[in-house]
């Protein structure tokens, strides 16, 4: 399991403090190996990145680490801690903060209550007073600013906060616990590239302070931004272990899924034969949107870029339907629209694929088959009578064509991050709408998987439908779009051609662009 | 510093808002012990009736058979002036500190139910005795059939039933009895004196027994449950059916209907009807000072009689609203 | 490029299609099932020869087709994540009025009433949840007292006796091949509700919106719609149980129905659906109506008396559902030993039995 | 690939610590205290004299005292996303047992004879729950029938009356400084109540535990332990209603606290908690008991008809909390339209007015 191929072995370094050690950790689901056989030790001051496709174990891994599940086999000791541990609490107790992939956050506390829920902890002290912390406090707000969500409002309710805000928020509490081991799970999968600097200082800081930091990631160049030391698995067992300073991107992706990526081609250009755009916003207004105005044509990927709250999602979500439009006008082809419910945007063949997946991406007691003919099941129905040969003939199809790791009956909500993804994209883009709108289409998504999804939207695209993509990877939209839009604000500022565009112009513009 | 609500125990002298020269501007409040059984609801219709022709003024209350809510709607009603109440008591034992309180404010007449030691009087219907008459004409049947002993099942009220189930059944019983006839009780349920419970009830007992005489149900509704299980059923021919009290409407049509040998043997006159009309007489002659409370005893009794197939005609009124 | 036709093996994914673990997890799951039998093998040993006899079966049927009727109504509310506790006072209210207005004359012009009035509960519930966005709770609360006491002004308290009363009755005991009639009502309308709720576009989006309402929403599910829809059908079937009252007892009566939300909900509960919503089988629901159903005869039956009656109904209850939990934790454990994959973690309290 | 970190951090945003607005939000969600206040008003014109005596105000105390202790229990229950339907019985067992037990000879041994009751209803009810992971519905549904049938079993349905009657009696219509002892009992409760939920720990965990029971597992939170403590303070108040019910009556009914658990359902839900748990304030809870307390006493006073009582409650019920959200809609149409910020966001159905 592990290797030594690298000269000197760089699962094992006597010369370090241990921070934790893992030895045959197995975690076995009903029907699924999630972890199968898993060794490794991690580091006191060092980072040590978590690789692996989608579905690879990578949050099993972090869970059990965080005590939040418990191994089938094996154990995790913990240094300084008498023996493995058994439950969240007790993780605490032996120094390990976990982000959670899906962040976790108590929807009905405040922003500056979330900041310090951890102190609601097992410790023994309940007394009255040993609550005092001031959630409103001068320091609460600090903390807040330290993760640029300083403009939040301390008594705000976590309910409304967006997914990018809520990683963050979880990211907040780093600063107000007492942690040796702190893992990052896709903390920056919905965040832009601009909180990866945030998140860089934070670990540097913490790197120093001695923690050890485990970074799960699927963008390879924040993992080789930040990691000393790359663990990659691969259907639950542990591929290798190589130092950062020895690999390459490209290396760990072959590692990852056994085989080399090729790059993905530039979408064909689009033809303007003068007819009108398929959707085309006036001066929209609604949510952070402050009187944006663009056009999507047939066949064209347009790119949104912009920082976290930047109003992206305002815009994607006001012109699908799913929240009003304070003011503004939406044409489609050359027609006025109103729409006020999603199923009015559906009506008109236009869809909006959410950011938000835990909310709203798909539904919990659902099985994958149920979940992505969601949308498309009256299609497959006659006389509101679901045709379930045909429903399920087309569901193996996608989860087929979208590598989904999982069958048509497996519970989603039992997938991997990743896997959920695939299947709230495939449940959208099975409905084969005129007009759609991707937010974060990839967000949590592997590599591999990754270009085949672009892939599919390309496709759709030259089969003359438009696509919005609304990403916060300046990278990705710079591969993918026809052209790209960056807000800022909750205003559009600029537009850029990615032939003669790079990474930086997109940040740059989003950030410092005033107006 | 501290107080009392209610500073003696003592029963009221007196009409609680003085005596009322004209019976025009009494106030009786009538807290009904509950109007789930057709046999409250009929005590409520004669004594709005009767207000109407005398002129007072009557709030009338149901509490469901919960003294909590009883207890806040007399409250109320003496909040609004009342003179004097009418109580059904919802709890015989249970209520005697409330009904003291109570009663230390306004004269008390109870009807129905009433709570021992407290009030001025009471105007009770004599389960016992009713349900005794009603025994006496079913043990008559029997004999005529040539039974001298018999087998029976018997719809209870609820678990709540402290007073009123107890006395009937047990005057049933003695009324068998004296009759001559020898019982057996093979089983014994609620039927929470409803009809679609008592039907119910005799359902799940006859499929245990089903070689029983008799279906006794402590009032009309339940045994007119038990009634719908064996009526046109072959395999229940022999089975009949009785009631130890109420003289409901349709009890009564059945029994006329069905003559000397029908179906439903006999039942006990409660009249709703007599209660009210004596109960309210003596509260208007207290408020309207035309006696007063220690004038009376405590507790006097409306006529109980057994109703069969040979004096049906003297009760059975197709108009009747009970 | 075609990524596809190289596909990772990194994505596979093998599903277990052997039918024969597929009924082993289903029957896991059977909680219900297991305290029907519990409590059948109870009424075996003490009362065999009375439980089985053709003429107790016949009454269970009876017995159980009405509330039957009621629980499947609460299911589709229950289902959405709602609750309706106006069920039996709306059930009241449509055997009332069905036995009078008009003066009762036929047995099918009641059965329209009886619809109407039910599915007018329903309406006025479901709009009020749909498109006023009020808690489920307190809007059939509110019905529930509202309607009641419509019942009783409506008869004064009196019960109401149609004038085809003797119809009424007759059409109750009537049986065909053997089954009341009322039975195969009851049947037909569970054989109904399974298929809207599980072969329909409808019944898909019902679950859809339970377990998740902004993800119905931003599917493009017409969520109040629906909503609306599913308080309507579960007025009508309480409406059909109104008048259903009416076969068997041919009078409607002020307390007819009175607390059978209670019983209702509880049948939903038992047979597996969650009070949250999104999760929950109309089998599960027809095995809850039978084991309360199963409950009140046997214990009619053994003639235990009214004072205790209540008591052991509550005993049974939580000894039932406690075991039930603790043998499928033991099986669970079972599993764990031979196959080492079971585990105690947190994500086991989402079974059924979990808390919502 | 690092040009990311070249660039500073951003903080876009000026920190936002206004707290104008706080109060008018706060008013805004108050729908429970509109529809007392309308109520309130109705009652002033109708029966003004008579409602605002001095009797009829001592009265409703009474009449919420009881009840108000257990809306208390129910809310805190209701707070971690259960419910107790068993809240009335216990409180009929423990003033029954409270009642009888050793003959009943002093109202200070029945208060802690009481207590334990409730506190061991409580504490069956909350192991159920909090450890074998069952449904709190179908737990305290079985309690419910359970407790209530200890109640009718331990006096066959015959009141108990405890020795120490008349000082039960004398105790409970005390007063001081013109307030009913009950009442201070209540108010003291209330303060209780209000200092555990929001000034201690265990208040958090329990808000936490409502809102989203994995997150609060995941960090750390003991669950378990938690719930299992609400459940037992849950019971502990029952037990304390129980006995106040005895300073009251006098005699352990049968009947005590029959069908209250309806009653404190509404009252913590129309005082705007939410039953899925995590919302929900006692300020609401307390005025969402006067609510149903005035509404009972405003239907006798009007000497409403008995037979429309229910009727006009219902009626009563659906009409304020519809208007209640339909001014409710209209000022937030009108902030929208001032700031032309507000939406109609998928996020506004989630309001404690909105289905759960
Ligand atoms: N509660 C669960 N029940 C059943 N299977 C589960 C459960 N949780 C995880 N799994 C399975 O375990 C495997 C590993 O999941 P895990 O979440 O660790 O993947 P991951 O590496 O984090 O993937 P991603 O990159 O998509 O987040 C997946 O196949 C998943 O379906
Ligand atoms: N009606 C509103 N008025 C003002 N601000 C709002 C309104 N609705 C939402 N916001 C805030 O606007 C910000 C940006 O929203 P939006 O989701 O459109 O941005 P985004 O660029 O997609 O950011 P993210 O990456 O977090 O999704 C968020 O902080 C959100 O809380
Ligand atoms: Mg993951
Ligand atoms: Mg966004």
């Amino acid at each position: 399991m592990t290797s030594d191929q690298h000269g000197h072995d760089p699962t094992t370094d006597p010369q370090q403090t241990v921070a934790f050690r893992a030895t045959g950790v197995k975690k076995h689901y009903p029907g699924v190996k999630a972890l199968d056989g898993v060794d490794l030790t991690g580091y006191a001051g060092e980072v040590l990145a978590v690789c692996g496709a989608n579905g690879a174990g990578k949050s099993t891994f972090a869970k059990l680490l965080a005590g939040v599940e418990t191994p089938t086999d094996g154990d995790i000791m913990v240094a300084g801690y008498p023996h493995p541990v058994r439950n969240a609490a007790e993780a605490e107790q032996a120094g390990v903060l976990m982000m959670h992939q899906e962040p976790l956050i108590i929807d009905d506390f405040t922003v500056g209550e979330n900041v310090w829920l951890y102190k609601l902890r097992a410790g023994r002290d309940i007394r009255p007073w040993a609550q005092k912390t001031n959630t409103n406090s001068q320091r609460t707000r600090e903390v807040l600013r330290g993760v640029g969500l300083g403009h939040l409002r301390t008594t705000e309710l976590a309910r409304g906060l967006g997914p990018g805000q809520r990683q963050m928020l979880s990211l907040s509490r780093a600063a107000v616990t007492k942690h040796r081991i702190m893992i990052l799970d896709e903390t920056t999968a919905s965040t832009s590239e601009e909180h990866f600097n945030d998140i860089l200082d934070l670990v540097r800081r913490e790197k120093a302070a001695g923690t050890c930091i485990i970074f799960v990631s699927h963008r390879l160049n924040e993992v080789f931004a930040m990691a000393d030391r790359i663990a990659v698995l691969r259907n639950g067992r542990l591929v290798d272990v190589v130092r950062a300073a020895d690999s390459s991107p490209d290396d760990v992706t072959a590692l990852m899924i056994g085989q080399a990526l090729k790059a993905l081609a530039r979408p064909a250009p689009v033809e303007h034969h003068g007819a009108p755009p398929v959707i085309s916003v006036q001066d929209l207004y609604g949510g952070s949107a402050r009187g944006v105005s663009f056009d999507v044509r047939s066949g064209e990927i347009v790119g949104l870029y912009g920082l976290v709250g930047s109003g992206r999602s305002s815009v994607a979500r006001t012109v699908t339907g799913q929240r009003q439009a304070v003011g503004g006008v939406v044409t489609m082809r050359g027609e006025r629209i109103k729409l006020s419910t999603p199923g009015d945007a559906l009506r008109r063949r236009i869809a909006y694929l959410t950011e938000d997946r835990r909310l709203e991406g798909f539904v919990n007691d659902f099985d994958n088959g149920q979940n992505m003919s969601l949308v498309v099941l009256p299609r497959m129905a006659r006389a509101g009578v679901v045709n379930a040969g045909q429903e399920k003939a087309r569901v193996k199809e996608l989860i087929r064509d979208f590598q989904v790791k999982g069958g048509v009956k497996t519970m989603t909500k039992s997938l991997s991050g990743g896997n959920q993804q695939k299947v709230v994209v495939a449940k959208w883009l099975e409905a084969d709408p005129d007009f759609v709108v991707l937010d974060e289409p990839t967000k949590g998504i592997d590599v591999g998987a990754r270009a085949n999804i672009y892939e599919i939207i390309q496709s759709v695209a030259a089969r003359g439908k438009a696509v919005l993509v609304v990403s916060s990877e300046a990278e990705e939209l710079l591969s993918l779009c026809h052209r790209i839009l960056v807000m800022r604000n909750g205003k559009v500022v600029a537009e850029f051609d990615p032939e003669h565009a790079d990474t930086d112009d997109l940040i740059r513009t989003a950030l410092t662009h005033q107006d | 510093g501290c107080g009392k609500i209610y500073p003696t125990d003592e029963p009221a002298s007196g009409p609680a808002n003085g005596v009322k020269a004209d019976v025009q501007d009494v106030v009786v409040g009538f807290a009904q012990q509950q109007l789930q059984a057709p046999y409250f609801a009929a005590m409520q219709v004669r004594a709005e009736q009767i207000a109407q022709e005398q002129g007072f003024t009557l709030l009338f209350q149901a509490a469901n058979k919960d003294p909590v809510v009883q207890m806040n709607q007399m409250q109320a009603m003496m909040s609004q002036g009342a003179d004097v109440l009418v109580v059904n008591a919802t709890s015989v034992k249970g209520q005697f500190e409330m009904m003291t309180q109570v009663a230390s404010k306004i004269p008390v007449t109870y009807i129905d139910t009433s709570v021992p030691g407290t009030g001025m009087t009471s105007v009770q219907s004599d389960n016992l005795t009713i349900g005794r008459e009603s025994g006496k004409i079913t043990a008559q049947r029997f004999r005529d059939m040539g039974k001298d002993s018999i087998s029976m099942v018997i719809l209870t009220g609820p678990a709540t039933d402290e007073f009123v189930g107890p006395n009937r059944r047990q005057g049933f019983l003695d009324g068998l009895t004296e009759g001559g006839v020898e019982y057996e009780i093979r089983a014994e349920q609620s039927g929470e004196y409803a009809q679609d419970k008592g039907q119910v009830a005799a359902e799940n007992m006859l499929a245990g027994n089903p070689d029983v005489d008799l279906i006794l149900g402590l009032n009309d509704s339940m045994a007119l449950g038990g009634y719908n299980v064996v009526n046109g059923k072959p395999q229940y021919d022999s089975v009949y059916v009785a009631a130890s009290a109420d003289g409901q409407k349709e009890a009564l049509a059945l029994i006329k209907s069905g003559g000397c040998d029908g179906k439903y043997i006999s039942t006990g006159l409660n009249s709703p009807s007599l209660a009210a009309d004596e109960a309210l007489r003596i509260s208007i002659e207290v408020a309207t000072g035309q006696r007063v409370p220690a004038d009376f005893p405590a507790e006097s009794f409306t006529k109980a009689v057994g109703i069969g197939c040979e004096n049906i005609d003297e009760y059975y009124d197709p108009n009747s609203v009970f | 490029m075609s990524t596809a036709s190289t596909l990772p093996p990194v994505h596979q994914y093998e599903e277990n299609t052997s039918r024969g673990s597929a009924i082993g997890a289903w029957l896991k799951g059977q909680y219900a099932l297991y305290i029907l039998l519990a409590l059948l093998i109870i009424a075996t040993i003490t009362r065999g020869s009375v439980f089985w006899s053709g003429t107790n079966l016949t009454n269970l049927l009876l017995q159980m087709s009405i509330i039957g009727v009621v629980v499947l109504a609460e299911l589709i509310v229950v289902l959405t994540g709602g609750i309706d506790i106006s069920v039996g006072s709306a059930l009241g209210l449509a055997a009332v009025i069905a036995a009078g207005l008009f003066g009762g004359p036929s047995i099918w012009l009641a059965l329209l009433v009886a619809i109407v009035i039910g599915g007018i509960v329903g309406a006025v519930n479901g709009w009020l949840v749909a498109y006023r966005g009020l808690e489920p709770f307190i809007v059939t609360l509110g019905m529930l007292a509202l309607a009641r006491g419509l019942v009783y002004a409506y008869g004064n308290g009196i019960p109401i006796i149609p004038e085809a009363a003797a119809t009424f009755a007759s059409f109750g005991q009537t049986t065909i091949i053997g089954i009341p009639v009322l039975a195969i009502i009851w049947i037909a309308a569970i054989a109904l509700i399974a298929f809207l709720l599980y072969r329909t576009v409808w019944g898909r989006r019902v679950y859809a919106i339970g377990s998740n309402k902004e993800a119905a929403r931003a599917s493009g599910i017409p969520v109040k719609r629906t909503l609306w829809s599913v308080y309507i059908l579960a007025g009508l079937l309480v409406g059909l149980g109104g008048w259903m009252f009416l076969g068997r007892f041919a009078a409607g009566t002020s307390t007819a129905g009175n607390l059978l939300e209670l019983e209702a909900i509880a049948a939903v509960v038992i047979g597996g659906a969650r009070l949250s919503g999104g999760y929950g089988r109309v089998f599960g629901a027809v095995v809850g109506t039978i084991i309360f159903t199963v409950i009140a005869n046997l214990l009619s039956l053994l003639n235990v008396s009214t004072f205790l009656q209540d008591a052991f109904r509550g005993a049974l209850i939580l000894v039932a559902v406690t075991l039930a939990t603790v043998s499928f934790a033991n099986s669970r454990r079972r599993t764990k030993a031979a196959t080492e994959t079971a585990t105690d973690s947190p994500a086991s309290s989402s079974t059924p039995a979990g808390q919502s």
